[in-house]
């Protein structure tokens, strides 16, 4: 970091404002010649402008979650009412599988990474993600493992062992046909996308910050998706590893032993390897949404946030203890019980950070004045769900209280309460929020409060009475049950809460379709927030910034003045370079040339999904594969590196002074 | 994008093998009968072609194949058989057998029992049961597609696993040739 | 971003002489392959824990081989030539080390020789290593014990395969087209890439080849 | 399909306790115990209710009146932001966190050391007189062997599991397929079958009664249908039904019974079903000593009534699709027969 070697490449120099305007508009018109999207079907394939990834990546999880919200409405349908006979054990087994799995894998963790992709490097104020064809890799891998999940289930293929898929139930003995392979190979298709989202944003976060954004400057936001995408880089390792390993007992001519009790092998093995994923996959999904909400409630409390080295601190922490906890999940197995103990200190232990954020965001209110807009009101929704998401959760730390509800219904409702109150909710708020970014519109606020109204009515009167069911014996994934267990009625109220958040839903895609076109304009900034990505037009142009800028606090649009503080000029406008910085502070460092848009990712991810499907039927299909991938990378690295580039001398532009 | 789509639904429609996932737990009687006109032997006098062999429905279910494989060892095959490589009884994975290795031949054998110590299980089993062992039986010397064939099984390992048996040659165990006589 | 209304003359940084790349840490690259590191490095560690959580299940460890016939033979791993193949590797690290420095004295010559040094012993290993996997003395589907430490050595010959498909690449294209900063660049970031499949296999190795050997029993 | 537990009298969620069996039935709530260690946990979870309730209304509160200060500011556009530093009132704000974080680790605190206790207070006991009952998971239903150092006291039930009240109560646990769990809430919390895992868990019921439970753990196409029910006896109504589930089965004493067991040992069910004091000894499917006397057939599945016998037998797929028992094509006279005979097994 000797940042003070550098210091003599660059220039400091006052300019007028009337240059300022006129080298603003020189830059734009190069900007975009040299940054503009490519056109056609073959360009749309080869697109690796981030902002359009991230736009794709939480259409086409929302797309997922409403497959799924129709396929836990289904199950809801059939668990209205006793002795039902609308879905066989075996539709709803696959059914339960496939909502599990298309809401861990193929929503929540996707629709994360999706705002992440968008708005982190306009929130650190740069031109593209580090590695941006990597980035358009992972959007089709994730693309790949969703088809693979709705093409088998399509063809009745559909994996049936539950989204955990404990062996022996999914093993080979016990699990006949295609399906878990199925199953198990689109896992390590999505993890592949988790884990390249995650390896951008952190090379994005640590390396192309705008100049003086240090460490303690970054958006808490933009906090939480580094300390999430490391959690990502930590635990989905494991559940690649289980699945694999469950795929290799599978796969014909492989027949390994790995969950044989009678050759050694362990059953409880998988269950560590996936819940040491599993757990932290929890705080995956919910550390970015306490991100949406640390971001949020500044802006509509008016004030800078209260408590940031605590909240940037308890996320560490979070993200730490995360991965100390996973045994929770395990208390009812046969595993040592000090063990347990440890787990159930670790797990209360996780409730402390939590708190701490929580008393953070309510004190940044107390201090400052709240304004009760649509992304407020879902934040203020998130807070009253989630608390009883996560009281219910310290409930669950404890051993006895543990046993006797793990399992149950009361289980389902703790981890609604948590995803759908942790997650969805401050996704809602964030998309109320940033919306007018992304589309220079605003949503319909009236839309906005009915849909908030329905969806958290509908929401609680679904899962609230599935604690008590819970309790009273009704244990999870039945397909049925007997009227005389007297289960019939809060089931029915169930059902009934899943038909208003249905309808809650339809509001809310009605209020973007409308909004979409018509809904009322709004300018580069129209919150009066305090982060980078409101100091560009809305929707941004395709190189976010025409000039970079500089910050000197934590909220810049709020404190910065804008006489003082700095622009960055001097970045090429003939190929698509970025400033990269120092990691702690921030400072100036070097210019780094992106990738331009390309084709191979899309063929890449192609050959790896083609690999991915044959290795369900045999191994030949893995050197295949690698061959194949190592052919498409070698055209992706040549094509990538055209001498006529390399061997250029670098042009840059003249300062404007 | 849409290349994309429809590469993998066809590689899907290609993997769906129709009849391979199919869970239908009810299985109407005519559907399961027992088969007619079996022949032990496929010498066939005169110039016309022999009856083709009756085809087994269950041998591309994956259910009913491990079903059968259950069964296999639930009703004791491997008393005699053991894990197909042969003990009292004659080894099932090499597809050579006295009594014929098609599937109506297989149901006839477990119906009527053989000579030399095959019991008749007829009264015992169901015609449901009876396809089902039948469709696994021929799954032991890879005859039935190996991605319908079972996986390995949760016990110690013994033979090669049914999905892991080259059709072209399946295995030829080591036994006494005496066995191989009646 | 619009200029401010003020008349008054704003900062402005120019940054045109900068350094159009950084062959260390200071390169989103460099972090990249840094990260992938760290996700490589935790599927191994989680190899090692499943392989030391199967090790409760024995009894006798490594378990014996029922069908051979030595089977009251502990079947521990041969060391010969796995023990060659560790010399090999950790000698394969100098023409990397070469490489490094060379490319970071933008060297051009001496790093083209130093990476085809370094393809040759990429290539020679994966040559040891595919017969490697006869001196673990098990196959695969024999039981869990067998199926992790070929899970491991496996994954390792796929890294090994990986660097130096990568390395082939690279030395290519410098002989096609010289080396410019980017591809010293590149070739620094591999390098790291390699020393990590070097520094992993010492500890993989010991797990594999020196566990069973250390504690001969199944409980630790 | 009409899988109706006629017999179960006691409705869980409803107020149905109060039932004039001998032995008060009672639901399956973990809230409404049956067994000591229930009971234990019952304690506990009330106790982490009230302080968590407690702290959600001191949040929600919090929260409320956080918004309700700002009442009076709303304007269409965002009014400009508060940057500048107001040291007293984030002094305020300082002490107000600081002190609900300090509460937050107390609390968190008592509920820890709380649940140690509880823990300790459900570890092994040591009761040399205890029963020792093994617990066999199989897809889908419930193997019960009553263990005893004679051999010939051992004996099987399947899907009920009879309790002496008051007498400690060790549960051998393990499964023969794939995970299940075994619950009873009104006993006891759960605890897995695990392949290659077997374990044990202790139990000492209180009260007599009857109380339900199921499989926990998704163990495949009929998990809703792998129920179980405990019957907690006095002691004396125990040693009764003890003594004459060690007895061989009655002989039939009609012809058709006569002929009913002909039919069940040169059939199809013999091949699975063992009953007592024949050479029907299959232990692949649920014993059928003892089967008359049952509440329900196919664990749960339907109550245990003459028509829905004859169905079960004849075709079981459509009553609990995916269970191991086959169809049937028995003539009607002989399935008629089969039905008579098996309701003598008392």
């Amino acid at each position: 970091m000797n940042s003070t070697a550098n210091e003599p490449l660059t220039d400091l120099t006052l300019v007028a404002p009337a240059h300022l305007a006129k080298r603003e508009t020189e830059l734009d018109q190069k900007l975009e010649k040299v940054w503009q999207r490519p056109n056609g079907i073959v360009g749309w394939l080869c697109n690796t402008n981030h902002k359009d990834i991230g736009i794709r990546y939480v259409v086409t999880a929302f797309v997922f979650f409403g497959l799924a919200g129709l396929l836990a409405f289904a199950m809801r349908l059939q668990l209205a009412v006793p002795d039902n006979t609308l879905l066989g054990p075996d539709r709803y087994n696959q059914f339960f599988t496939v909502h599990g799995t298309t809401m861990m894998f193929l929503f929540a963790v996707p629709v994360m990474e999706g705002m992440a992709l968008y708005f982190v490097p306009l929130m650190v104020g740069t031109r593209n993600v580090a590695f941006p064809r990597m980035n358009l890799f992972g959007y089709y891998a994730f693309l790949a493992g969703g088809l693979m999940l709705y093409g088998s289930f399509a063809l009745n293929i559909g994996a049936d062992a539950g989204w955990f898929a404990y062996p022996p139930l999914s093993g080979p003995d016990f699990a006949p046909g295609k399906r878990v392979d199925f199953w198990s190979q689109m896992i390590t298709m999505t993890e592949i996308s988790a884990l390249v989202a995650a390896v951008e944003i952190i090379c994005t976060v640590f390396k192309q910050r705008v100049p003086g954004m240090s460490l303690n400057r970054i958006p808490l936001y933009v906090w939480a998706m580094v300390v999430t995408a490391f959690m990502i880089i930590f635990a989905m390792p494991a559940v690649m590893m289980a699945s694999g390993l469950l795929a290799m007992d599978r796969l014909t001519n492989v027949t390994t032993h790995f969950f044989n009790p009678a050759e050694g092998g362990d059953v409880l093995l998988y269950q560590h390897l996936f819940w040491f994923f599993g757990h932290p996959e929890v705080y995956i999904i919910f550390i970015p949404a306490t991100g949406f909400v640390s971001n949020l409630i500044p802006v509509f409390a008016r004030r800078p946030v209260f408590g940031y080295t605590p909240l940037v601190l308890s996320l560490i922490a979070t993200g730490f203890i995360a991965f100390g906890l996973w045994v929770h999940h395990m208390f009812a197995t046969p595993v040592p019980e000090l063990g347990k103990s440890f787990f159930t200190g670790a797990s209360i232990m996780i409730a402390i950070p939590n708190g701490v954020q929580m008393f953070c965001w309510i004190a940044t209110l107390w201090g400052g004045k709240p304004q009760f807009k649509t992304p407020l009101i879902w934040v203020l929704g998130f807070i009253f769900i989630f608390m009883i998401g996560g009281l219910t959760g310290v409930m669950l730390a404890s051993v006895p209280i543990d046993r006797q509800v793990h399992d149950t219904f009361f289980v389902v409702a703790h981890f609604h309460y948590v995803l759908i109150g942790g997650a969805v909710f401050p996704l809602f708020g964030a998309i109320y929020y940033w919306f007018p970014k992304w589309t220079g519109r605003f949503l319909s606020e009236s839309l906005g409060r009915w849909h908030f109204a329905l969806f958290f009515v509908g929401f609680n009167l679904t899962f609230f009475p599935m604690h008590i069911l819970g309790m009273h014996g009704m244990t999870r994934r039945v397909y049925t049950y007997s009227a005389e267990t007297g289960w019939g009625t809060l089931n029915l109220l169930a059902s009934s809460g899943a038909v208003v958040m249905g309808v809650a839903m339809l509001l809310f895609l009605a209020n973007v379709w409308k909004s979409r076109r018509t809904g009322e304009t709004a300018g580069s900034n129209p919150w009066n927030a305090s982060t980078l990505e409101w100091a560009t037009p809305s929707p941004p142009p395709s190189y976010n910034f025409a000039q970079l800028r500089t910050v000197g606090s934590r909220d810049p649009l709020w404190i910065d003045s804008p006489e003082t503080t700095a622009l960055v000029d001097g970045l090429s406008t003939e190929k698509r370079e970025v400033l990269t910085t120092t990691l702690l502070d921030a400072h100036p460092d070097h210019k780094y040339e992106l990738a331009e848009d390309s084709i191979w990712p899309f063929l890449l991810a192609l050959v790896v999904g083609l690999s991915f499907t044959g290795l369900i039927f045999h191994p030949i299909a893995f050197p295949l594969g690698m061959g194949f991938a190592y052919l498409v990378f070698i055209l992706w690295f040549w094509r990538g590196n055209e001498p006529k580039r390399a061997s250029l001398p670098h042009v840059s532009e003249g300062a404007a002074s | 994008m849409f290349c994309l789509v429809l590469l993998v639904l066809a590689l899907l429609l290609l993997a769906g093998g129709c009849k391979r996932e199919d869970r239908s737990f009810h299985v109407s009687v005519t559907e399961a009968g027992p088969p007619t006109g079996v022949r032990l032997s496929d010498l066939h006098p005169g110039l016309a072609a022999p009856p083709p062999h009756t085809v087994n429905g269950f041998e591309e279910n994956a259910l009913a194949v491990s079903e059968g494989k259950r069964l296999f060892s639930a009703f004791n095959c491997v008393g005699c058989h053991a894990n197909g490589g042969g003990g009292m009884g004659p080894p099932l994975i090499d597809r050579q057998w006295l009594y014929g290795n098609a599937p109506e031949q297989i149901f006839a054998t477990i119906t009527e029992g053989r000579p030399n110590g095959m019991p008749a299980f007829g009264d015992k089993l169901t015609t449901q049961q009876i396809w089902q062992l039948a469709a696994y039986v021929r799954s032991m010397s890879g005859m039935i597609s190996t991605n319908t064939a079972p996986g390995r099984s949760d016990h110690m390992k013994s033979n090669p696993p049914e999905n892991s048996i080259d059709p072209a040659r399946p295995a030829s165990p080591p036994i006494p040739s005496s066995a191989e006589r009646p | 971003m619009t200029p401010s209304p003020s008349s008054a003359p704003r900062p402005v940084i120019n940054v045109a002489r900068l350094p159009a790349s950084a062959l260390d840490h200071r390169s989103p690259i460099w972090w990249g392959n840094l990260l992938l590191l760290f996700i490589e490095t935790t599927m191994f560690a989680l190899m090692v824990a499943a392989y030391f959580y199967v090790r409760q299940n024995y009894n006798l460890w490594p378990p014996p081989q029922v069908n051979s016939p030595f089977a009251l033979l502990r079947p521990v791993p041969t060391l010969s030539l796995p023990l060659i193949s560790l010399a090999v590797l950790t000698l394969s690290a100098a023409p990397m080390i070469w490489a490094d420095r060379a490319a970071l004295h933008r060297r051009e010559g001496a790093v083209k020789i130093a990476m085809t040094l370094a393809v040759i012993f990429g290539g020679v290993l994966i040559a040891i290593r595919f017969r490697e996997f006869r001196y673990l003395n098990c196959r695969w589907d024999d039981h869990a014990y067998s199926g992790i430490i070929w899970t491991i050595t496996g994954m390792h010959l796929l890294h090994l395969i990986v660097g130096t498909a990568e390395n082939l690449l690279l030395t290519a294209w410098l002989y096609l087209h010289g080396m410019d900063e980017k591809h010293a660049r590149d070739v620094r970031v591999g390098a790291v890439y390699w020393y990590w499949i070097v520094g992993i296999w010492w500890i993989l190795f010991g797990v594999i080849f020196y566990g069973p050997r250390l504690w001969p029993q199944g409980q630790l | 399909m009409e899988a109706v537990l006629l017999q179960l009298t006691s409705h869980i969620t409803q107020s149905g306790y109060g039932s004039d069996l001998a032995a008060a039935a009672r639901g399956a709530s973990m809230l409404d115990p049956g067994a000591e260690q229930a009971a234990e946990v019952a304690k506990l979870w009330w106790f982490f209710f009230s302080i968590c309730t407690a702290v959600f209304v001191g949040v929600i509160v919090a929260t409320v009146l956080s918004v309700w200060r700002g009442r009076g500011h709303q304007s269409a556009a965002m009014p400009p932001p508060a940057v500048e530093k107001e040291p007293r009132r984030d002094q305020g704000l300082v002490f107000g966190v600081s002190s609900a974080v300090t509460l937050t680790i107390l609390l968190l605190f008592v509920l820890l050391v709380r649940d140690f206790f509880t823990d300790r207070v459900l570890g092994t006991p040591s009761a040399p007189d205890a029963l020792t009952i093994r617990l066999t998971g199989h897809q889908w239903w419930w193997d019960v062997e009553y263990e005893d150092l004679l051999p010939h006291n051992v004996f099987n039930t399947a899907n009920e599991i009879h309790l002496p009240a008051g007498r400690h109560v060790q549960l051998q646990l393990q499964s023969s397929d794939v995970i299940h769990s075994f619950w009873v809430p009104s006993l006891s919390g759960k605890k897995d079958l695990v392949p290659g895992h077997p374990t044990a868990m202790w139990l000492k019921a209180d009260r007599p009664g009857v109380y339900y439970g199921q499989c926990a753990e998704f163990c495949g196409y009929q998990h809703a249908n792998m129920k179980l029910i405990v019957f907690v006896d006095t002691p004396e109504n125990f040693a009764a039904w003890q003594a004459a589930q060690r007895n061989p089965a009655p002989e039939p004493t009609t012809d058709r019974q006569r002929h009913g067991r002909e039919v069940f040992l040169s059939r199809t069910c013999v091949m699975c079903h063992s009953i007592p004091g024949t050479t029907a000894g299959s232990r692949v499917g649920p014993t059928l000593g003892g089967l008359a006397s049952r509440r329900t057939l196919g664990a749960g599945a339907l109550a245990n009534t003459t028509e829905h016998l004859r169905r079960w037998i004849v075709d079981p797929q459509s009553l609990k699709p995916g269970v191991r028992m086959p169809q049937n094509e028995l003539p009607s006279e002989d399935i008629d027969a089969l039905v008579d005979y098996l309701q003598t097994l008392k």
